[in-house]
């Protein structure tokens, strides 16, 4: 086997030991038992064990399940996008905004649709900042307006005219029934019709956010959990000069 | 219980505090009403149903009779002068309004004593509706008794209402003693109540009237299979709180949550409109013996537990102190407060411990509501389910009424199916090994505990102190809970609520406060 | 979807939501995530979440995901042997062995090669028994030798024989490198050597031990966890009559 | 840490019965030795390696030697004489007997006085051996310290040691403070140890020196890199007791399983050979400052964990009992007990409680070790790792110091490394939640804990009495220990014990013994 292909590692190297855990409408017994089994193997495992089963409901049986999987894939090959940019401190951002732009650069960020989750937004924007990292309103050299939650996209465009902002930066926490992708979706539709996409750098943000679902709808980059204020103000000069071509 | 000892003194000067804070409030309250509670009005008056537009009539004879202009009175004297006059009931009245066939400028002349002995005659009515589902509950309860506190409390939020009653069913089966419904996001900034039976909603199920009775007919029959009486749970909080209250109170709801501040905090609702129509609500739930829940949980999400745990002291004083003005008895207060302490903090049990007795010692009837750590909640569902583990027994051990199930995969999504059942086989399990120790364990007399306890009462002594001399409102708009600041006239709804006029009527007001 | 077409379910029927936690060989990051993600999607997964990923050694990351499996199977077709026989009680069991048999039964049991666990094959044999079920040296009709723990195939089967006993039961809890695989099949390769095989009824136990692994093994039946004495002597007594043709 | 306050001359009662007890086994004991004890002096003279059919040489030598019939006078006397015959270090000398290029019918006059003092000189080489890997562990420790208590002690099991060293890394890693190699299946009826590193073994790795250095020498690294000490562990119960305590010492391993009676009881090895080698094993552990753990936790996978929780006292103060006559001291004794109750008996943690802290005051210098829940585990992992937690918190609690991690999937198979992970996260969560438990909470006076504690003290007490009147090799053959009757003489081994003639000579041991 070539050194970059992989797979599960249980307590020895390509055991394939895998933990799964799904409950089947059925009611429980041997058959629903025999039936996970089936049902695993379907999944691409061997040497499939169903160690636990348990009814949860009437006619529904939770189980847990350890198993092989058959799958290797080659980890040489696994390509991942992700938002490019070096990551600099506070004081270097701030020198870099006077010295290669020259003004403070604006950004107005908001919680769109009817989300109402600020936590995730307040932490890269709020002065305290998150993770003993400044927020963005703490920056000098950055102009930075925080709207709040249940922000029509609507209302986020209109300010980011009228600040002039250079940025606009969206957070979505709800995502059940893709209401996030509909609504980040909503705000690049909007943009695009008014031919104001490219007058901003767009961010994407939220607990279930990452890079490249971002990119996909048409944002600049994506940021999930753990993000802190500086790598947003890092990746958002590096775009900010990119698009003014400096 | 283990105890703390507190000083009878100082929960004697909260108390006072709360109570003074709350009066000031509740002097605005009662120079003014708001479109919902007219609206609660006419549905305690038997209105019911939607237009052909799909309004809910409520709405539409409220919108009516505003666009009429003279708002001070309320709307119970105008309609029931339209119900006189049409000889109907009120759904009927409501109907030929709607419709046109009855207009509110023209009701013509009737002598005021006719109106208000037909208005008082409705009042006693709703009344009896509302004392109706409060014997049917009573009379449940006594045939299938209530399980022991704390009370496992589960949430179904599948949107869906037929599949929120197989997740029900399957939680009733786990153990849970309480089912909520949540609510579909932002259903709190309808100003209406949706009407009929739903099954689209995103993170929750609207609360309608006709779900209601949906999971509680489901919720019936659970409780017959399984011995103990299962409570159900709606949310009243947003711009429609009494609606909800009285929609609730008609489907024999047992609880539900009616914050008097949440929907200022964390929906950007109007101040004014929400301590107006809290306090309606409130009685409503009082009548129908409704136990509210409150949301001072909610404040540790966005402000720190350990640094503002007075906050949540401040409130659970705030919110008991307007719910008695409303008539709610000490056995109706679930007051909320939570176990979000960061798990890094070394000790933080002991300062759960510490804040969980305080709240138990300074309402030692209410049936406090505890809520799960959620915003420390890791991805790592199997150290998030170690967390509720130790939530569980801090329950358990510091004797609290009703205990929200707290879930593995809370930092992920609304529950599965086994998820739910999970969590029951935690608490399940720690309540039944963990039973008694409250009771064979005591905080060390001047101990770490009891010292942390008496410094968050002290501030909170301090902490009202300063919102009595702002007054409630200012405090608000400074930001003084939940580290969010809300305007005085900013937020939604301020436009639904009235001055109310020297001629204002609310017979079923009057009555609820009188008796 | 016919109504024995069945799949995961997580709130909704057919939604399809699995667990699953595994360990990569590979050090975490976007890419790692990247890969965890990939990998998942070779076992049939869609919509596939990496909620959680832990370095857990030096290149080593632990993930936890949850997606939706995309097999169904028909549920009217899996099929499952299972050890057939009527549950009867002590009293019936007594009963049907002295009116049908006409004498005691006699049973051998133990806990074969290097294996130390004895509690199994006592909760079955020991007179106290199991979850309030009276273990078979209880049983006035039953002579029960239970013969403890490391013991040879050639000491087991020596004593089956001059206890004339009726059946012989075997237990295994150490299921490491298939030692319990090893130990079952060195029995009856032992038995069927000496033409024994026929001569007793072969019951294998254990905690990973269930009917169909034992019935491939060459015994009449395999008992996993949860069973109690009386559903052990209930299918003697029917295996035992079967056997003498009655 | 909370206190149940046991009465001080009771628990003098109990201590003196079980020395009493000890006395009596120590009488049989220094009166016999055991083909394993003679092969640990050949090992502490030097010898090692295996002979060309791959037997391990102290077995080819003491084999030879017992079939030269006079077993009585010891293997130290007619070694010697092999050596100053052959005038070479003792390797070569038994290369040579191995050969038949000594004989041991064969070894000449050579006087009395020659052959005491060589075997002195070789007894105090053997001894300063001992203590020279004393004097390096203690010189770790002075750079690297040791972590607080209770430390976390994690198994690996993979039966081939460098993927051990892999899983030890990381369990490191995630905080482990302690690692065991667990022993491959049935090894501790090996009357030999294997020589050699190893990759195969089922249920674990073999105790071999070669793999007792790899991994020394991966933990050592791993220390510094934590900047914690990480000790490592391995198991001495069995057929070679005293010669895996001479093995272990010679690569400085901290602590060793080695119980008075775990052999007897779980492994059916003979009762006379389990003494006589635990004595010898015990002496060498006291001189090189290995800890050791005992095995009581193991009574209650075959006994109730309430009904029998006093055979578990009763053993850890013979246990005791026995190691201070080997000269072990308080700090070197991990007596075990466990965390084993049936999760369904409702306040099973009271009890949990009761039960630790009764150990932690009997013993209060000794740092316990503290097994997991094992035999109620679930195939349930969620409700396994709730389980865990639980127990965790006890320890914490309790103040125990040798805390084995509970693994969720305990009832499934040895541990993979994302379990152990797991694990650790939860004993991390809670050791730092609830650092301060122990010492800002109080047992009620009188109250269940304490009533519930010094009830199995009282049945203690009675059982000792018992023991003691008919001698402990009679209670072990009633059963009185994990419901498990052994008679004296059956189980294995047996035919390794022998008499001490009147000649007999062990210059290691007297040594061992007098200081
Ligand atoms: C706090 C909280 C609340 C608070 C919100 C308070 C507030 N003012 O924000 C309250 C109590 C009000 C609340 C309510 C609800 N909540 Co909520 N809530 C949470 C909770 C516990 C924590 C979220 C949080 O604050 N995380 C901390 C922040 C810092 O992390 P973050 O958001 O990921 O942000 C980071 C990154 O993502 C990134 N980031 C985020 N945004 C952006 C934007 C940009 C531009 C950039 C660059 C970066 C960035 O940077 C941040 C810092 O690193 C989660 C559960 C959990 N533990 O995750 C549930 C959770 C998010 N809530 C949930 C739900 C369903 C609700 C409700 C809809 C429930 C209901 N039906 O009533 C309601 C209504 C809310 C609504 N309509 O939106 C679900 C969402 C399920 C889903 N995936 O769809 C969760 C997961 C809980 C659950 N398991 O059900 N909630
Ligand atoms: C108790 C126990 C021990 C005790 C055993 C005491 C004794 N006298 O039996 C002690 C402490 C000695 C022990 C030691 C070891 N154990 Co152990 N032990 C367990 C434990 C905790 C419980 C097992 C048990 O008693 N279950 C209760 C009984 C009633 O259940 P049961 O065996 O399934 O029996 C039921 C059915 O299966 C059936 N049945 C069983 N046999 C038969 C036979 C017949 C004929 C029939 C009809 C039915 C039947 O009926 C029974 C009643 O319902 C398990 C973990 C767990 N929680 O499961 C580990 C476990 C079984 N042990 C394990 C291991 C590895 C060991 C060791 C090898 C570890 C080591 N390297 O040192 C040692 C050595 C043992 C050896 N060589 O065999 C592993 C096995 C892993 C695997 N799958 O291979 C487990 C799973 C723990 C783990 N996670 O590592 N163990
Ligand atoms: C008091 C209170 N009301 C209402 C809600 C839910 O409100 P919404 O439906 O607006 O999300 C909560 C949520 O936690 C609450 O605590
Ligand atoms: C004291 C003691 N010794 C040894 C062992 C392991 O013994 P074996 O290697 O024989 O399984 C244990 C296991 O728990 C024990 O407690």
């Amino acid at each position: 086997m070539s050194k970059d292909l992989i797979k599960p590692y249980g307590d020895t190297l390509d055991d394939g030991i895998v933990q799964l855990s799904f409950t089947l409408p059925v009611e429980n017994g041997p058959k629903a038992k025999k039936a996970a089994e089936i049902y695993v193997g379907k999944l691409n495992f061997e040497d499939i064990h169903v160690v636990h089963a348990q009814k949860i409901a009437d006619n529904f049986t939770c189980f847990i399940v350890y198993a092989r999987a058959v799958p290797t894939i080659d980890y040489s090959a696994v390509k991942v996008k992700v938002a490019k940019f070096e990551h600099i401190d506070f004081y270097q951002i701030n020198d870099l905004i006077k010295k290669k732009i020259g003004r403070p650069i604006s950004l107005v960020g908001a919680t769109i649709g009817s989300d109402a989750h600020t936590v995730g937004i307040d932490a890269i924007m709020n002065m305290k900042g998150f993770k003993q990292d400044y927020g963005l309103e703490r920056y000098p050299q950055i102009k930075a307006y925080n709207l709040g939650a249940q922000v029509s996209c609507e209302t986020l465009i209109k300010k980011a005219l009228e600040v002039k902002a250079d940025a606009i930066l969206v957070s979505q926490t709800v995502t059940q029934k893709e209401s996030h992708i509909n609504n980040f979706t909503e705000l690049i539709e909007r943009l695009a019709a008014d031919d104001l996409k490219e007058k901003f750098v767009l961010l994407a943000g939220g607990h279930k956010i990452n890079n490249e679902l971002a990119v996909k709808l048409g944002y600049d980059a994506g940021f999930g959990p753990g993000t802190v204020p500086s790598q947003v103000a890092s990746f958002l000069i590096t775009s900010i000069l990119q698009k003014k071509g400096k | 219980m283990p105890h703390i000892l507190l000083k009878s003194a100082q929960v004697n000067t909260v108390k006072k505090l709360a109570s003074s804070i709350a009066d000031e409030v509740q002097q605005f309250v009662s120079r003014h009403s708001s479109v919902s509670v007219e609206r609660t009005v006419l549905r305690l008056y038997g209105v019911d149903g939607v237009d052909s537009s799909g309004t809910p009539l409520p709405n539409a004879i409220v919108d009516r009779w505003c666009a009429n202009g003279e708002m001070g009175g309320g709307i119970s004297r105008p309609f029931i002068k339209a119900m006189l006059k049409s000889g109907k009931d009120a759904q009927q009245t409501a109907r030929l309004i709607e419709e046109g066939k009855i207009g509110f400028d023209k009701l013509g002349d009737l002598s005021q004593e006719t109106v208000r002995k037909k208005e008082k005659s409705r009042a006693r009515q709703a009344i009896a509706r509302l004392d109706s589902s409060r014997k049917r509950k009573a009379e449940k309860i006594r045939k299938i008794p209530l399980p022991v506190q704390p009370w496992r409390y589960l949430i179904v939020a599948t949107g869906n209402i037929h599949e929120d009653v197989i997740q029900a069913r399957s939680a009733v089966y786990a153990g849970s003693d309480i089912i909520a419904v949540i609510r579909s996001t932002a259903q709190s900034l309808l100003d209406y109540v949706p009407y009929g039976f739903t099954t689209e909603g995103v993170g929750g199920t609207y609360a309608t009237q006709a779900n209601f009775k949906i999971m509680r007919e489901a919720l019936d029959e659970a409780s017959k299979e399984h011995g103990r009486y299962i409570r159900q749970v709606n949310y009243a909080s947003g711009l429609c709180m009494a609606e909800i209250a009285a929609c609730a109170a008609f489907e024999d709801l047992d609880i539900l949550l009616n914050d008097s501040m949440y929907g200022i905090l964390f929906r950007d609702i109007n101040m004014k409109r929400t301590f107006i129509d809290q306090y309606f609500s409130r009685l409503i739930c009082a009548r129908a013996k409704i136990l509210i829940n409150t949301g001072e949980d909610n404040y540790l999400t966005t402000s720190d537990a350990i640094e503002d745990a007075h906050t949540v002291t401040a409130s659970q004083l705030i919110n008991e102190a307007m719910a008695k003005k409303a008539k709610l008895t000490d056995d109706l207060l679930g007051l909320g407060h939570a176990f979000e302490i960061n798990p890094a903090i070394e000790n933080a049990f002991l300062y759960e411990l510490a804040h969980a007795q305080l709240a138990r010692e300074l309402f030692p009837k209410a049936p406090l509501k505890y809520m799960p750590p959620t915003k420390y909640k890791s991805t790592d569902i199997f150290f998030s389910h170690c967390m509720d583990t130790m939530f569980n027994l801090s329950s358990v051990t510091t004797g609290q009424g009703i205990h929200l199930a707290g879930i593995l995969t809370e930092a992920l999504h609304t529950p599965l199916m086994q998820d739910r059942f999970k969590s029951l086989s935690s608490i399940n399990y720690i309540f039944n090994i963990a039973r008694s120790l409250g009771d064979e364990i005591e905080f060390k007399k001047d101990g770490f505990i009891t010292k942390r306890a008496r410094q968050v009462l002290d501030e909170t002594e301090k902490s009202l102190e300063e919102i009595n001399d702002i007054g409630l409102m200012e405090a608000i708009s400074q930001g003084r809970f939940a580290n969010i600041q809300r305007p005085l006239d900013g937020g939604r709804g301020l436009d639904g609520v009235f001055e109310k006029g020297a001629d204002y009527s609310n017979p079923v007001m009057d009555l609820l406060e009188k008796d």
